[in-house]
């Protein structure tokens, strides 16, 4: 079970990582990569916490797998929703730039 | 085993089918049907959990938690549902295509109806606030938070605006941060307990097993709902998010969507933790609502633009339902009922007269061309029936009677006096005046002569407000007075179906 | 000996994460998350959770690094950034420092034994006639989580083509390279597409029993479509045609379907007909898999770019 | 048989990791993108290669044994193919960079 701890000491850590990206990062890609840093440190702790459930036959207790790997594709529609915002933004950005003070907003 | 709680949830999916199949006219009639239904199906669980006077359940896949999920419909849910039904159909109906919307003339002033994604996302917010409302697993709670965040978001965005953009990127970067920390806490629990069922968890922690760690994973997951509720001190994202987006968007948005974490929250903290936490933890929330109350009621009267004034308002507003926290937590009965009451009532008027606001505040600025304050001298007379609806929502926010506001607001004054919490009464009554402040300000703006209007030296456009659009922001603004006509006592009905338990629900 | 293999990962991973966060540049940023996820797969492999393992690799390092780079190469090259304040770092580090702390405090903390699930999952199980427990748990006794989840990918899909520039969001997503393929790509598209078509399949049908599943044969499956686009092999498909949208519902509304179904057949919502579920279950895999590996695929190609005129 | 097949394994795999260090040095320390793309493959799919063929005697069944030779027969594949289109893309980038022109970035 000692394996299992150093993973979630990991997974702490790691957390402490996503949140220093995310405080620090100069540009929302930065900060798109701390949040999945941040939520990769979560769900290792899932895993963590599966791995100690172990019984009944199976090597980890399948509750907490089967969230992560919702979580999973979760943080993935979250990144894309993010960076196609990040990505129309700068393109939005650069045709104000080029046409000189584009439309104003309202 | 009550049928409605999963029609509640899937009802609102069907509706995307012909939107994504369908040309966008079949699409957008087919949604606001389905919105219709909606109402009719959460009106049904109200009135059956009325009738009954207990809660309703259902155990999804025949699998009883904590192995499956089970829904459960309490009175407080169910008026949650039912009051998010309404706006969202109110809100439906104003974004729709009109009659007259497609000449040109109205075309060019971008005043037609939204587009079919508009409404793609209308119906999954109506999914993603049920399920909110009824699902008593933390996970199933968090995918219903997420299914939130991704219906909310690209509302923001809807125009494609520079603005707009970076608002609903904002928004996304708060949004999931908050997720990650709610999920973060998630974990915990199913680490100290092995179960994430409300129920079953409300037991576990009653015999007080977790020590810090439970309490740590209830802080946590607060603070993400806090970042997705824009409480005090993370609401940076909400003025800019709300005001920028178009009027149909920042109205559903700033009255039921920012309305399920807090839901969420109170759920957390009266339902699941054991009394001798919330009673902590009651102070810290309350600090936070007395500081949105006061900072964001100065900064919204500072506004010169009328949508950010109005989200800096909903900022604000927020912070009383904070205020309930520890007052609801005392052992003092009949006040603390009233306290929670109170708050959860606060809630309900808060967003019928919020979504008023928005939709009026919308229509006026369509009318003139821009929401300048400075600019709006006199549009009363071109937008007569959209300011008597801004008006109308204001007094609930005012909290001066006859309005759901007022109530609510007495209700917690009332609690607080009772209980000795002066600094909490003061907050109230704070809150009330600068409320005051910034809704008179607008009112008296748009009641202005015309020709005193000497500043900008602009007249009145030619333009009149769209007149059966104002009409549904004055319904949603009567319906925030209706509310108003409760007496002022606990209600019965919010109490229905507490202490969480599946006893007698299960099959 | 296994220890010292697991503390020797644990480090790495870290190193890469810290390589994330501090390297300045987007590019080795993304460069270092997509080798990170890789570092986390192996992770979930030591601790016993393959179809996480296969997940995170597939979906958390593989698809959502091509998404990445993609971003990379549209934005500016030079992003318009403020000077940091000076005092920002050490203090990020600070707050950072003790959070992490903190966490590892309550990791250790955990109380011992464990709860868990697993026994109940074991009880429940053999009723199902499926194998693997973690596509027990995501298809039969969690199943509204994952049923919702397929909405929140839809959903998902939907955000982003409302940032089309056409508001009905009609035509093609824009090529990924505005260069013709270049001729290894165009090979490999050949070569390889196929064989990964039959591993994203084997996945599917493996998962009933073996770790795999829906998800991870639906992100292999939307690889090999994306390695076709980039080899110039088939054209991206437009956002209005019928078909498309046909396949993006099958997923959620078929499984939406089911669930009505087993309303009929088993008496409750999300129920599977007694004496078939297996059966109804693979049908359920089927369905999602598609969907999941045509909108991951569209989620990459992005938004369409509006009508085309003749 | 089986101190054999151990030995076997343990000389081919530990070839192996050489050669996977040979190349990773090569990828920190040369100093041009080509030569790493060329050391990187080049040494890394020897390397893939002896260390499969030393866990070839470990494994369990034939079928076990075909899916790591599939591994290392993709492996080639994909890394044949990504080092061509890579090296491609530098020659064009230094090109482009040659005649001084800004590099294209983005979809017109």
């Amino acid at each position: 079970m000692t394996g299992a701890l150093l993973f979630g000491l990991a997974g702490a850590a790691l957390v402490g990582c996503g949140v220093y990206g995310l405080l620090t990062a100069p540009g929302a890609l930065g900060r798109v990569l701390g949040f999945n840093i941040l939520g990769g440190g979560v769900f290792l702790m899932f895993g963590v916490v599966a791995r100690r459930g172990a019984g009944a036959g199976f090597g980890a207790d399948p509750v907490p797998q089967a969230l992560v790997i919702t979580g999973i594709v979760v943080a993935f529609c979250a990144t894309a929703l993010a960076v196609a915002l990040l990505v129309r933004l700068c393109a939005v950005q650069a045709e104000a730039a080029r046409g000189g003070d584009g439309d104003k907003e309202t | 085993m009550s049928a409605l709680l999963v029609l509640a949830i899937t009802a609102p999916l069907l509706g995307l089918v012909p939107l994504l199949l369908l040309g966008p006219r079949t699409g957008e009639r087919a949604a606001l049907g389905m919105l219709a239904v909606n109402v009719a199906i959460t009106a049904g669980i109200a009135e059956r959990v009325a009738q009954g006077g207990r809660a309703l359940g259902y155990v999804v896949g025949g699998f009883a938690p904590p192995l499956g999920v089970g829904l459960r419909a309490d009175g407080f849910s169910a008026a949650m549902m039912l009051m998010a039904a309404l706006v969202l159909l109110f809100t439906g109906l104003f974004a729709m295509t009109g009659p007259g919307d497609m000449t040109r003339k109205v075309k060019a002033r971008g005043s037609a109806g939204m587009p079919a994604t508009f409404f793609i996302l209308l119906l999954s917010l109506a999914c993603a606030l049920n399920l909110a409302f009824l699902a008593q697993d933390l996970f199933t709670l968090y995918v219903a938070l997420e299914l939130l965040t991704f219906a909310a978001v690209p509302l923001v965005c809807l125009e494609g605006k520079a603005g707009q953009l970076s608002a609903a990127l904002t928004y996304l970067l708060f949004a999931l941060f908050g997720s990650v920390l709610y999920l973060l806490g998630v974990v915990l629990i199913y680490g100290l307990y092995g179960t994430l069922d409300i129920a079953h968890l409300a037991g576990l922690m009653a015999q007080g097993t977790g020590g810090a760690t439970a309490g740590a994973a209830l802080a946590l997951m607060s603070a993400g709902l806090m970042a997705k509720a824009a409480l005090f001190p993370l609401h940076l994202w909400l003025p800019p998010a709300h005001s920028g987006a178009p009027p149909a968007a920042s109205a559903v948005l700033s009255a039921v969507v920012i309305k399920a974490p807090l839901f969420l929250l109170v759920r957390l903290w009266s339902d699941l933790a054991p009394l001798p936490l919330t009673q902590v933890a009651g102070p810290v929330f309350a600090l936070c609502g007395a500081a949105a109350i006061v900072f964001c009621g100065v900064v919204a009267l500072a506004q010169e633009r009328l949508k950010l004034l109005i989200a800096y308002s909903t900022a604000a507003q927020i912070g009383y339902l904070c205020l309930m926290f520890p007052l609801a937590a005392s052992d003092d009965g009949p006040w603390s009922a009233l306290a929670w009451t109170g708050g959860t009532l606060h809630l309900v008027s808060h967003a019928l007269s919020k979504a008023a606001m928005f939709l009026a505040a919308g229509l006026i600025a369509e009318t003139m061309g821009h929401d300048r304050l400075s600019g709006l001298g006199g549009v009363g007379r071109v937008a007569p029936v959209s300011v008597a609806a801004f008006g109308l929502g204001g007094l609930s926010l005012m909290g001066l009677p006859p309005s759901g506001g007022f109530v609510a607001k007495v209700m917690l004054l009332t609690s607080a006096l009772q209980q000795g919490a002066w600094w909490i009464a003061t907050v109230v009554l704070v809150g009330g005046l600068l409320a005051g402040g910034y809704v008179l300000r607008v009112v008296v703006i748009a009641l202005q002569h015309p020709d005193s209007d000497a500043a900008s030296g602009r007249g009145l456009p030619d333009a009149r407000e769209c007149r059966w659009r104002a009409l549904i922001a004055l319904a949603l603004a009567f319906g925030a007075m209706l509310v108003g006509f409760m007496p002022l006592a606990p209600l019965p009905f919010l109490d229905i179906g507490r202490p969480v338990t599946w006893e007698g629900l299960l099959p | 000996m296994s220890l010292v293999f697991d503390a020797v990962l644990c480090l790495v991973l870290l190193a890469g994460a810290l390589g994330v966060v501090t390297t300045g540049a987007a590019r080795p940023a993304v460069i270092a998350f997509i080798g990170y996820g890789l570092l986390l797969g192996l992770a979930w492999v030591r601790l016993a959770a393959v179809d996480v393992a296969l997940t995170e690799i597939a979906i958390g390092s593989g698809i959502s690094g091509v998404v990445l780079l993609r971003c990379v190469r549209a934005l500016p090259a030079e992003p318009l950034t403020p000077a940091p304040n000076r005092m920002l770092k050490p203090l990020a580090a600070v707050v950072s420092i003790t959070i992490a702390a903190a966490l590892a405090a309550v990791v250790l903390a955990l109380p011992e034994p464990a709860p868990s699930r697993a026994a109940d999952v074991a009880a429940a199980l053999p009723a199902t006639d499926l194998g693997n427990p973690v596509t027990g748990v995501l298809l039969v006794f969690r199943a509204l989580d994952t049923l919702l989840e397929k909405v929140v990918l839809l959903l998902s899909l939907v955000g982003v083509w409302a940032l089309s520039r056409d508001p009905a969001c009609r035509g093609r997503p824009a090529p990924l390279s505005p260069e013709p393929a270049p001729a290894p790509s165009a090979f490999l598209a050949r070569v390889l597409a196929p064989i990964g078509v039959l591993v994203g399949l084997y996945l599917l049908w493996a998962g009933a029993d073996h770790p795999g599943g829906a998800f991870q044969s639906g992100a292999v499956l939307a690889a090999m479509g994306l390695l076709l686009v980039m080899g110039d092999q088939i054209r991206t498909p437009a956002a209005e045609s019928r078909g498309l949208r046909l396949l993006l519902l099958a997923g959620p509304f078929g499984f939406l379907a089911v669930g009505f179904a087993g309303w009929a057949t088993a008496g409750v919502f999300l129920g599977y007909p007694p004496g078939a579920e297996k059966a109804v279950i693979i049908a359920v895999e089927v369905a999602i898999t598609v969907s999941i590996a045509v909108t991951l695929g569209l989620i990459v190609l992005g938004p369409p770019a509006g009508e085309e005129r003749p | 048989m089986s101190l054999i097949a151990d030995a076997f394994t343990l000389v081919f795999v530990a070839a192996g990791i050489a050669f996977f260090a040979a190349g990773t040095l090569g990828l920190v320390r040369l100093p041009q993108t080509l030569s790493r793309i060329h050391a990187l493959t080049k040494a890394d799919n020897v390397g893939l290669a002896l260390i499969v063929l030393g866990l070839l005697p470990q494994a369990a069944n034939v079928l076990e044994g075909a899916k790591m030779v599939a591994v290392w027969l993709l492996a080639q594949l994909a890394s044949g193919a990504v080092a061509q289109v890579m090296a491609e893309a530098v020659m064009a980038e230094t090109k482009a960079t040659k005649d001084a022109a800004p590099p294209e970035e983005g979809h017109p």
